[in-house]
């Protein structure tokens, strides 16, 4: 029997792992991931980590930077644990030895990023994530006792009677599926970027732990909320980091215009200004590239309009020591070099603020389930997150959620494995042979994702409508159904990465549909919830949280639960005036 | 990629042979090629090519791959007799084709184009790739000072993403699967050469299978695709064990 | 922990390298190759012979002797075993090898006393 | 942190491939190197030889044999030999020699360059030693 069971070896898993190895080394302790942890997600975070170290910096600004890039909608408890926080966890990975950028005297160097006031994030070069997740993989290494299931996938949450008794797993080498009893169960599975056709997620992205904790019962919170980031490389959707924008880079249009001033973040300086112009939130960036398009001063290429960031001013050394994976990148992917050719840039989905709903341990509604990281929502981001929070988060909550999960464990031992348990366990391994053993001769897992994928950027991309929003309710609720009779080629049990593609399929179509309920939902436009039918915000009756539940047909339905305020009431977000 | 479809009804007619090695436990005695033709686009990497076969040819291919930025390290294969990344490998590199995409070589095969790498991880772990440090742990309240320079002198080997191409690149890891290998090495020079590590990995590097396995073939370095230089790193350790076995006081 | 002779053998191993890096082309070139072809002559043997007298140069012959020869029978050791994958022979290849250096430096002390 | 004990099928392991040597430039180029080693030999026992001669006093009868051209072939092989042997061997020096100064590094260039100027030095110092001999 596994005291705490995580799902997810993403920095949020791995700082959970380490949270409960140390703070109880008798519970058992497993992390169960369907790539080798150190693939997940995490890896690929190029810009950095806030957290408030330096002289002159101060956590309530840091606070209000997150509240007000949140439009309002963050709860400000869950701020103020996580700003006064995430400074320990910074330094803690450092201790564990992560190569944090430093200054000439040996203090670690922070960088400007997009809508904070002050010099707050921590970076390694422009590889913050991979440093961060290898470090972390490592430094669990130490660890002996936690046990780690790697290449397996989980297809379900065992919950008996409003309390979780572990998951089913597939095996992805041998196929072989298992229950793994467990006390408590952190999820801890990462976004859903794949649920848009471009962004800078990776193909493991497909919202698994939302999906399992939602079909058990758990509300999703906020899933309207999805993030454009306004600079991936068109075609692959590569992330082009904030970093770039920090270090001085620009944003300009077809005609050379560094087109941002028009859309009220400021009048441009030669050298980047704080919460001005590129250093404006994400939301209002990638809106403003709409709005440019619209005017017709993009510029056309085979996969869709771009605008150019500029980084020729900075020169070929500040490039290689601040932003050499953004050279590398454009290097190989695009055929250029920053130092002397323009990237060419258009917004791409990239950061899902909603997740599993959670108070501020990581705890859900159902006992003994936890979540932390992307996949879950505590809420810190509410309307909008800001570059280089996500990282910290996934470390403060990945740690409270392991804590919160021991005691849980501790307090909970001794108890027996259900009867309930084994037959969910056997009925959910009867599913997956069934697919397996060729069952489906519809439609392509492919075909199926890409109108999904469609569906949803057609809907729920940058700005939204109602009517198209209603029609892909009917549309997603359409798909569901066929992917249940999708066509699977492969009958093969020895890493058979169809069988799971479906399995991501099934949540991905499971995270859309809650996404575009929620938006149909709103009716206000706040944040990255941009309604061009409703184009103000509403603080009267929208200043909360959309919470879904799956109702017993599949359909989402969708409520409000209000924001915590504590000492910031909502006020008018303002960027580049001061 | 964004849209298989899309681009492809953009394509032109131009189409590459794609040999891709297929291998079944239980049903294949031994890998066989089976070949596909796919649209030969401007900008497709080799893994491109690897998900249209998937997506619209034959659902059963399998292989691994996940951030398509070469940065998770998971999409390493054999492109036509060398170790390469296939997502920063471009189709349009192979001319007329036919491209040829095999396992990584020194790996036992799982199934078709992944292969077991659990014995790497376990070899990772050995050479205790985390910080070691004496004495009470300091409150999280200040960092270790490093100096920029400081810095410099490990980050290079810190830069590894586990993509193993240089193992498959090293005929003595592939002649014996013992050899403790470049990228394990490489990290363990990685933490050796940290100003804020206090460690000691003479016990798991000064050995006939660990560095000494090493004759300096030097291929490792040459597939690296984040240089980080694991033969350097080898070779460096070699000469600090040499040293220190000479002269038994004289640590790192 | 488990003692290796390898540390030694390739510090043996690399000097000898530099050794046979810095000397031997220039060796060969001269009385391997000039001289049989009389592209220039052979120096008088007296000369030859006042050199060898000399107790440094003995030593150091019979230095650079071993260490060419241990340079010579590290690497025959490791790269006959990866071409023919006979490593499991290690223990007996490798007397072989250092063996055949070891003879080579008797050999050569034998000559310079 | 350690993987779940669990007895997993093996997987297909290609057979060993004879010619690995074969297969690409690089080995090819990297076997040709540890093959010098054997001309190093080969060159140690024909000095060996010319010193016995020397010493012995027969070193008219090694100039014969030495002028044969069996011997003078596998001399110019030596020759080659060697010299690839001190070209790699002084390239690759700088690899396990990393030199710091003030933290930063001397480029590998230079370490080769000096290596190289060395080798000159030397060859040089031994010529004027051997070839003083007859004015
Ligand atoms: C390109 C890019 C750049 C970014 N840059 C920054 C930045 O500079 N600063 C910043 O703060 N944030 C950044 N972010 C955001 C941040 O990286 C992520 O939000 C964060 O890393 C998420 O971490 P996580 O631990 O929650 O999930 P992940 O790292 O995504 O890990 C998810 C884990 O769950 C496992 N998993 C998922 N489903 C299953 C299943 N069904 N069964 C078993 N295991 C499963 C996966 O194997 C994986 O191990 C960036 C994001 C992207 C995409
Ligand atoms: S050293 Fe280079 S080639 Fe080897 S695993 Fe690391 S990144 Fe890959
Ligand atoms: S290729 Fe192999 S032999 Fe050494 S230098 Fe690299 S590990
Ligand atoms: S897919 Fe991640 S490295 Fe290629």
């Amino acid at each position: 029997m596994i005291d705490v069971l995580i799902v997810g070896g993403g920095g949020a898993g791995l700082r959970a792992a380490i949270a409960v190895a140390e703070t109880d080394p008798s519970l058992r302790v497993a992390v169960v991931s369907k790539v080798y942890p150190m693939r997940s997600h995490t890896v690929s975070a190029e810009g950095g980590a806030a957290a408030v170290i330096g002289a002159g910096d101060t956590l309530d600004e840091h606070c209000y930077d997150t509240i007000s890039g949140g439009d309002w909608l963050c709860d400000q408890d869950a701020v103020e644990a996580f700003v006064s926080e995430a400074p320990k966890e910074l330094i803690q990975l450092e201790h564990w030895g992560c190569p944090w950028s430093r200054e000439s005297d040996g203090r670690v160097a922070v960088r400007p990023f997009g809508g904070m006031k002050k010099m707050r994030t921590w970076y390694a070069a422009d590889k913050t994530g991979f440093h961060l997740l290898h470090t972390l993989f490592q430094t669990t290494l130490k660890y002996q006792d936690i046990i780690r299931y790697d290449e397996w996938y989980v297809t379900k949450l065992v919950v008996d009677d409003g309390r979780v008794h572990g998951v089913v797993a597939v095996e992805i080498r041998t196929g072989r599926v298992e229950t793994i009893p467990a006390r408590t169960v952190v999820l801890a599975t990462g976004g859903c970027g794949k649920v848009f056709p471009f962004t800078t997620n990776a193909a493991i992205k497909t919202g698994d732990g939302m999906a399992l904790a939602y079909r058990e019962g758990a509300p999703l919170k906020d899933m309207e909320f999805v993030q454009y980031h306004p600079t991936g490389l068109p075609f692959t959707g590569i992330l082009i980091t904030e970093a770039a924008r920090a270090e001085g880079g620009w944003l300009i249009n077809k005609d050379g215009y560094r087109y941002l001033q028009d859309y009220d973040l400021g009048s441009p300086t030669p050298t980047p200004k704080l919460r001005s112009m590129e250093l404006g939130p994400r939301d209002r960036l990638s809106q403003a590239f709409v709005h440019e398009q619209e005017k017709g001063r993009t510029v056309d290429t085979p996969y869709g309009p771009v605008v150019y960031l500029d980084l020729r001013h900075l020169g070929e050394s500040k490039i290689d020591a601040r932003i050499p994976f953004v050279r590398e990148l454009c290097r190989s992917y695009q055929n250029l070099d920053p130092a002397t050719d323009l990237i060419p840039v258009r917004p791409v989905a990239h950061y899902m603020m909603g997740g599993v709903h959670t108070d501020i341990d990581g705890a859900t509604p159902i006992a003994g389930l936890f979540a932390a990281g992307e996949t879950a929502c505590v809420s810190i981001n509410g309307a909008n997150r800001l570059g280089s929070n996500s990282l910290p988060e996934i470390l403060v909550f990945g740690r409270r959620a392991g804590i919160a999960a021991a005691a849980f464990a501790r307090s909970h031992a001794g108890q027996a494995e259900a009867s309930a348990v084994r037959a969910q366990g056997a009925d959910e391994r009867r599913r997956l042979e069934r697919v397996r053993g060729g069952g489906g001769h519809g439609e392509r897992i492919a075909d199926l994702r890409e109108r999904m994928q469609h569906t949803l950027e057609g809907a729920a991309g940058i700005y939204r409508a109602g009517d198209v929003l209603t029609k892909a309710v009917d549309t997603l609720a359409d798909l569901g159904e066929r992917a249940q009779e999708a066509r699977v080629d492969d009958s093969s049990t020895a890493f058979n990465t169809e069988l799971i593609s479906l399995q991501e399929l099934h949540a991905m179509l499971e995270i859309a549909r809650t996404v575009v309920a929620c938006a149909l939902n709103r009716q206000e436009s706040r944040g990255a919830h941009q309604r061009t039918d409703f184009t103000a915000r509403d603080d009267e009756t929208y200043l909360a949280h959309s919470l879904v539940h799956r109702a017993p047909d599949g359909s989402p339905s969708v409520g409000l639960l209000p924001v915590t305020i504590t000492r910031w009431p909502p006020g008018e977000r303002v960027y580049g005036r001061d | 990629m964004t849209d298989t479809t899309e681009a492809v009804r953009r394509a032109s007619t131009r189409t590459i042979r794609v040999e891709v090695s297929r291998y079944r436990p239980g049903e294949d005695a031994e890998p066989v090629f089976q070949e596909y033709e796919v649209p030969l686009m401007a900008d497709w990497a080799v893994l491109d090519g690897l998900n249209y076969i998937k997506d619209r040819l034959d659902g059963s291919l399998s292989f691994r791959w996940s951030c398509r930025m070469g940065v998770c390290g998971s999409c390493g294969m054999n492109v036509n007799g060398e170790p390469r990344l296939t997502c920063g490998t471009f189709l349009s590199e192979y001319g007329e084709g036919p491209v040829r995409i095999e396992p990584l070589k020194g790996f036992p095969v799982i199934r078709d184009l992944v292969v077991d790498i659990d014995d790497f991880l376990a070899k990772l772990s050995s050479v205790r790739p985390w910080l070691i440090r004496e004495g009470e742990e300091p409150p999280l309240t200040a960092e270790y000072a490093q100096t920029p320079e400081q810095l410099e002198a490990y980050k290079q080997y810190s830069m590894c993403i586990n993509c193993l191409l240089c193992y498959s690149a090293c005929p003595v890891y592939v002649l014996d699967p013992d050899f403790l290998g470049p990228a394990a090495i490489a990290l363990a020079q990685r933490y050796n050469l940290d100003s804020r590590d206090m460690g000691d990995r003479f016990d798991v590097l000064n050995l006939e299978d660990s560095v000494w396995g090493c004759t300096f073939v030097g291929e490792c370095t040459s597939a690296c695709p984040k240089h980080v230089d694991p033969a350097e790193a080898i070779q460096r350790y070699k000469l600090t064990a040499a040293l220190r076995s000479v002269l038994p006081w004289s640590r790192r | 922990m488990r003692r290796t002779p390898e540390p030694y053998l390739w510090l043996l191993f690399s000097g000898g390298g530099v050794v046979a890096a810095l000397l031997l082309p220039v060796l060969v070139l001269l009385f391997g190759v000039l001289m049989p072809l009389g592209v220039v002559d052979w120096p008088a043997a007296e000369h030859l012979r006042a050199l060898l007298d000399s107790p440094p140069v003995r030593v150091a012959l019979v230095v650079v002797v071993v260490l060419c020869l241990f340079h010579a029978a590290h690497r025959v050791r490791h790269t006959s075993e990866e071409l023919f994958g006979i490593a499991r022979f290690d223990v007996v290849i490798a007397l072989l090898c250092y063996g055949g250096a070891v003879a080579g430096g008797v050999v050569a002390a034998v000559l310079m006393v | 942190m350690k993987t779940r004990d669990e007895v997993t099928p093996g997987g297909y392991r290609p057979r060993r491939d004879a010619f690995w040597f074969a297969r690409s430039r690089a080995y090819t180029v990297f076997v040709l190197r540890e093959l010098t080693s054997v001309f190093v030999a080969w060159t140690v026992v024909f000095l060996l030889l010319l010193v016995d001669a020397v010493l012995g006093g027969s070193l008219p009868e090694f100039a014969a044999l030495a002028a044969r051209p069996w011997m003078i072939a596998l001399n110019v092989l030596a020759l080659a030999a060697t010299c690839f042997h001190a070209i790699t061997f002084l390239n690759l020096a700088p690899r396990a020699t990393v030199v710091r100064l003030d933290g930063y590094r001397l480029p590998a260039w230079l370490i080769q360059g000096g290596n190289h100027s060395l080798w000159l030095a030397v060859s040089a110092v031994v010529a004027f030693f051997v070839l003083r001999g007859f004015q």
